[in-house]
């Protein structure tokens, strides 16, 4: 028993963190904003020297062969950066799936080198993100999960998010690659990692801002109300981190229990963002309103990724299940039932 | 306290629901915060002023009907109950009339209420500096008189409506040696003066809801100003009042959102989070309170009462009661909230009206503003 | 249509109020907290001579005829005095009741004349307060409301608040007098006016307690953490008082929704005055945990009131059946369904 | 990360779980806050102690077991488990002793760790003084030197257990001419010397849970000391840091109320508030957050790292989520929440959880201060 992050993770973190910063800011996002695409090949390059797209594809594949704990780790950083290329589904969601189903080294193969993009279609969403931009799909029939190339176009759906490219939901189609519950699980625990990543970056502009805006001959930041309010947010932030870990690992494992912990993930990561966007735009004050200000890319993804994967009804339906229903061991002994 | 309404009040309402019937647009405008949406709802702006509705209370010699305050509510009521579009004119009718109406000439009242009233003038409100949000107070924008004139430097911003609008109001230093709240006057400003620009700013939807405004040497007549020289502070501190007050926001708005929340919802029942059928009573609870207490400031004010601090009670229920409404909905929608068009494709109003929502809590005065009105006027607390 | 309090009604409720103040204060609070029956025979001579039993018995009766919404403004001082005598039942909820029942002018005169006590029993409650303090006993059987003289002994229950005196419920018996709902949409009525008073207590209690306990060398209310707690709490006990004069027109006039009013008004009452007595604490700190404040018997009130008379998932189930239901017309022009 | 249980993890739970079966008392005792309970609790603690489970993380010589954090948790998790009663001794395990165990000599850990241990001397905190509370630094109880003695006079107020207990420790100023944080040095006192005054304080609850000490020149030996003269404030915040940090709330105690509260709420189902099912979800999140949370900082502080301003986000969020959690179970119970028993006699646990969950954001250093301490110390926000 031991709950930690290794050096190797936090090193791995910290240079796809530092990796992002550098060609992923605000700028980028706003170039892509102004874009017909608002997607960049460069920047799909750059991810994929970094080798980001096989972190989940086994080594044997071309891959890095990590694990789901690498994977929330990382899909975190995407979210800080407000990463919205197709990276997260292809690598974090679809790529673990296909090399669970077995049989797909080819796809695994793509993956790894870049080349290919899967997009997730579930009925919990009616939309499917980057569908066109995609060479596989991923969909679901009668709950068996789908795998096939992607053909023929969608209709663009309008996302208040302008980076997020999504689409109509197309006919689910191609062979049998897993289950439909697995492709939920494992999206929405990685939705939820983004999230407090989402989270941080918001945390971060918020408190820069308040420490250099001044009222009242004063940083905004020196005020009570302001810091309490962030500092509200912080505690909220922090105790979603350890259940999305908590929950990679059950999943990973194959945990019975682990659905009831993705979705504790998934509910506890998006009320901490959603509540961060508030504080965030209040600190930010009028300028936060604005388009000027970074802020609002990131306060529409919070919004996105809240409703994505399950909603909060969907998850609180499951929890509903197991701790009131009565399906989960609980209380004191059952920390990791 | 008698809570019913008079044959009088009943056949008003009768009479104000007809014309909206015939009158109000079938299909939902353009935003008003885009240019094509702007001018659509100037137009509305003088349908109503045809039907003699731009301001119900006002004076008839200023384009009103000479109405109670009671009218007004219940011309609000059936305003709102219409789906009518959204007043472009908000800043004039309901900030900046009051302030004319309290502290102008009789000439200020016949050359700004009338146009006003009648739709021809819309007006923006030119409050807040890029270093005097919150504290307004650090106002720099000078305005130094020149014989007959003040000539306007500085600049404004988050100004609403002043990327289209035809006249602005604000604060602006008239004696530049002066500090803080002192050596302020109140000036009202043509804003297709030689020296005004307008810079747009895109707002959150993406829309230019408000604007910078920059002042080069803009010369405005001294009679532009309301109330006297250095006085400005006493009446942007009033104007504030009405802001934060009774008008800006009258309850049929948070009713009629009340109302669509809990179709909304019956909508998404069988799917809804266990707290979100609490959420939406709470929405009906709190648009219902906020009406009563709507209804018992009119009442207050019509027997000769008047509303000072609690004004900022008002500012703080109505602007968290629509943001938790919209929340709400935001949840209820699930995955399809980020949708800006919604099934048959219909825009998503509770997305527009939750981003919306967002700027209640920051402007007219931001809610960690007025909590310190309340906790040191009201209770006392020390400053 | 006005929504006002007369100045007849501002005076009256002046007058309860400084009368209170002088002979109610948390001296005598702590003084019958310490006496056995925890009742005062010269507080309820003073409150008979002060004609508070007869507020609300006919005129004819030898009474003041009040109506419902001047009752909502007196239990709001009994709730700011935090008296415990059986005066709000008696007063405020059995005599209109019994006005209007009609055939019971000797049992109101001995009402207005301080001699007859009225108890409450109604199963919404598993307790009846005052039950052998009373001459009188209202109950419930079959939905019918019974009136009977009180006689034999009850088991006396224990409340956390030290002057409330709870008792076991008794065989219901007597002769129909009206309804079981009248009775609860009454009684939870003013138990909604004392909630407000009771808020208001412990707000002054807590604004006077940061006024003068300095910490860090100024007084802890000029800590903008500490102001904005209490602004919040002002909204809300503001925002529930024309809630519950609504309400008590409404049932004065026997509006057929009268009884959703009601519950909002219970809701929203009980909603400020819980809120109000956790900043209140929180605003005292260690000291609002002692006995040694007078604030807890105020907070004990609170929570006490709250659960009676239905408590919050009664009064929303009435709400849920009216609003989300559909029997009841909302939206703008609705503002007095 | 490796979330299982090592075999010799589990032989030790069933170990913990079968010597907590065999003595357990099967009847709650009688609240701490009174003598009579107290002498329970203190004979509980002593049976504790015959089983060598004082405290299972110190070290054999001081009547440990030399165990580590991931034991500690399981420990208590049992203890938790079997509904063993609240710890009379907690001050002195959980706060001095590992004070004592960072900055005692040898002779003091010998004097002090051992009867604490054993159950043999029960401690008392004297942190706070009647004007320094959420400001500590404005202590003024004096110890001053007299050769190898210390004098201490003054006055400590909201000292838990100090209405029975045996010892006491706090911050006294020993530099007379010293200011807030200079000058103060930590020290343990017999609370039954000559010159100690209690007088129990009576809590909401209505029973004496914490005393004023008074001191009239008690003469405390130096070697009664811990660290140097004058270093007592960092001592003191080291303490504090235990406190709100890993030890004083396990888990294992939020797990236990969350599992009753579900089962409360089933028992109420068909009569609860809607929202009220939400909230019994989120108190199991909430308690499960908080287990996850302390599993990893016991990992990070096995593996050599520590914690520091962290254990705020601790306090707030353990002592807001059990607050929310009993505030549910009292709403779940309605009309008969005030009662203080319930049906059949039984004590009304949820009532005294409730009462007890008000102090949590009060203790330890307020959440307000712990909302400073986060924004200053982990945002960097300017003080």
């Amino acid at each position: 028993m031991d709950f930690i992050i290794t050096e190797d993770q936090a090193t791995l973190t910290q240079g796809v963190r530092d990796y992002l910063a550098g060609v992923h800011g605000p700028e980028l996002l706003r170039a892509l904003d102004t874009s017909d695409s608002r997607r960049s090949a460069d920047v799909w390059r750059g991810l994929v020297e970094m080798g980001l797209p096989g972190l989940l594809v086994p080594e044997a594949r071309g891959g890095l062969g990590l694990s789901l704990l690498d994977a929330v780790l990382i899909a975190a950083e995407l979210g800080r950066a407000g990463v919205a290329e197709p990276l997260a589904d292809t690598a974090l969601v679809a790529a673990p799936l296909l090399a669970k189903a077995g049989g797909q080294d080819a796809l695994l193969g793509a993956i790894a080198a870049g080349e290919a993009k899967v997009a997730l279609q579930h009925p919990v969403n009616p939309w499917v993100a980057d569908l066109e931009d995609a060479s596989h799909i991923l969909s679901v029939k009668n709950g068996a999960l789908l795998l096939t190339e992607r053909s023929g176009d969608s209709e663009l759906l309008d996302s208040v998010d302008p980076l997020r490219r999504l689409y109509a939901p197309v006919a689910a189609s191609g062979v049998d690659v897993g289950s439909a519950d697995a492709l939920l699980d494992h999206a929405a625990l990685i939705a939820a990692a983004q999230l407090v990543g989402v989270a941080d970056a918001m945390l971060e502009q918020a408190t820069d801002y308040a420490k250099n805006r001044s009222q009242f001959g004063q940083p905004i930041g020196s005020f009570q109300a302001v810091k309490h309010h962030l500092a509200t947010a912080v505690v909220k932030i922090e105790f979603a981190k350890p259940v999305i870990q908590r929950a990679a690992v059950a999943l990973a494992e194959g945990t019975a229990s682990a659905s009831v912990h993705v979705s504790h993930a998934k509910l506890a990561a998006a009320d901490a963002a959603w509540a961060m966007s508030e504080t965030a735009i209040q600190t930010h004050g009028a300028m936060g309103y604005t388009y000027e200000v970074d802020l609002h890319f990131w306060m529409k993804r919070a919004w996105a990724l809240a409703g994505a994967w399950g909603d909060r009804a969907f998850h609180l339906a499951r929890i509903d299940a197991a701790v009131i229903g009565g399906a989960l061991p609980i209380g004191p002994g059952h920390s990791f039932a | 306290m008698h809570l019913a309404y008079t044959p009088e009040q009943q056949d008003f309402r009768a009479e104000v629901r007809a014309w909206m019937e015939a009158n109000v647009p079938k299909e939902p405008l353009v935003t008003l915060e885009r240019e094509d949406g702007y001018h659509q709802h100037v137009e509305w702006e003088r349908r109503l002023a045809s039907g003699n509705w731009g301001m119900v209370t006002w004076p008839e010699a200023y384009g009103g009907r000479g109405l109670d305050l009671i009218q007004w509510l219940i011309f609000e009521e059936e305003y709102y109950r219409a789906g009518a579009p959204l007043r472009v004119n908000q800043n004039g009718i309901f900030l900046l009339g009051p302030t004319v109406m309290e502290f102008g000439t009789d000439e200020q009242k016949a050359r700004f209420l009338t146009p006003m009233a009648k739709g021809e003038v819309i007006w923006a409100q030119a409050w807040s500096e890029p270093n005097a949000g919150s504290d307004m107070a650090a106002i720099t924008s000078k305005a130094i008189r020149d014989g007959d004139h003040y000539v306007i430097s500085g600049q404004k911003t988050w100004s609403s409506r002043a990327s289209f609008a035809d006249w602005g109001f604000g604060l602006f230093r008239t004696d530049p040696e002066s500090k803080r709240h002192k050596g302020l006057s109140f000036i009202l400003f043509d804003l297709n003066a030689p020296g005004v620009t307008r810079r747009p700013i895109r707002q959150l939807h993406g829309d230019p809801g408000f604007a910078e405004l920059f002042f080069d040497e803009v010369r405005v007549p001294v009679e532009n100003r309301i109330a006297g020289e250095g006085e400005g502070w006493n009446v942007a501190m009033a104007t504030a009042g009405f802001e934060r007050g009774l008008m800006l926001r009258s309850p049929a708005r948070f009713q009629a959102a009340a109302e669509r929340l809990v179709k909304l919802f019956r909508a998404h029942e069988t799917k809804a989070a266990p707290a979100a059928r609490e959420q939406v009573m709470q929405a009906w609870m709190d648009a219902q309170a906020y009406a009563y207490n709507t209804y018992a400031v009119a009442s207050k004010i019509m027997a000769g009462g008047h509303i000072g601090a609690e004004a900022s009670l008002n500012k703080i229920f109505w602007s968290e009661l629509d943001r938790a409404a919209h929340r709400t909905a935001m949840q209820l929608l699930g995955a399809s909230a980020e949708l800006r068009h919604l099934d048959g494709g219909a825009l998503n109003m509770w997305l527009e009206g939750y981003i919306f929502s967002l700027s209640g809590p920051i402007y007219a005065g931001s809610n960690e503003i007025q909590r310190n009105i309340i906790a040191e006027r009201l209770l006392g607390l020390p400053r």
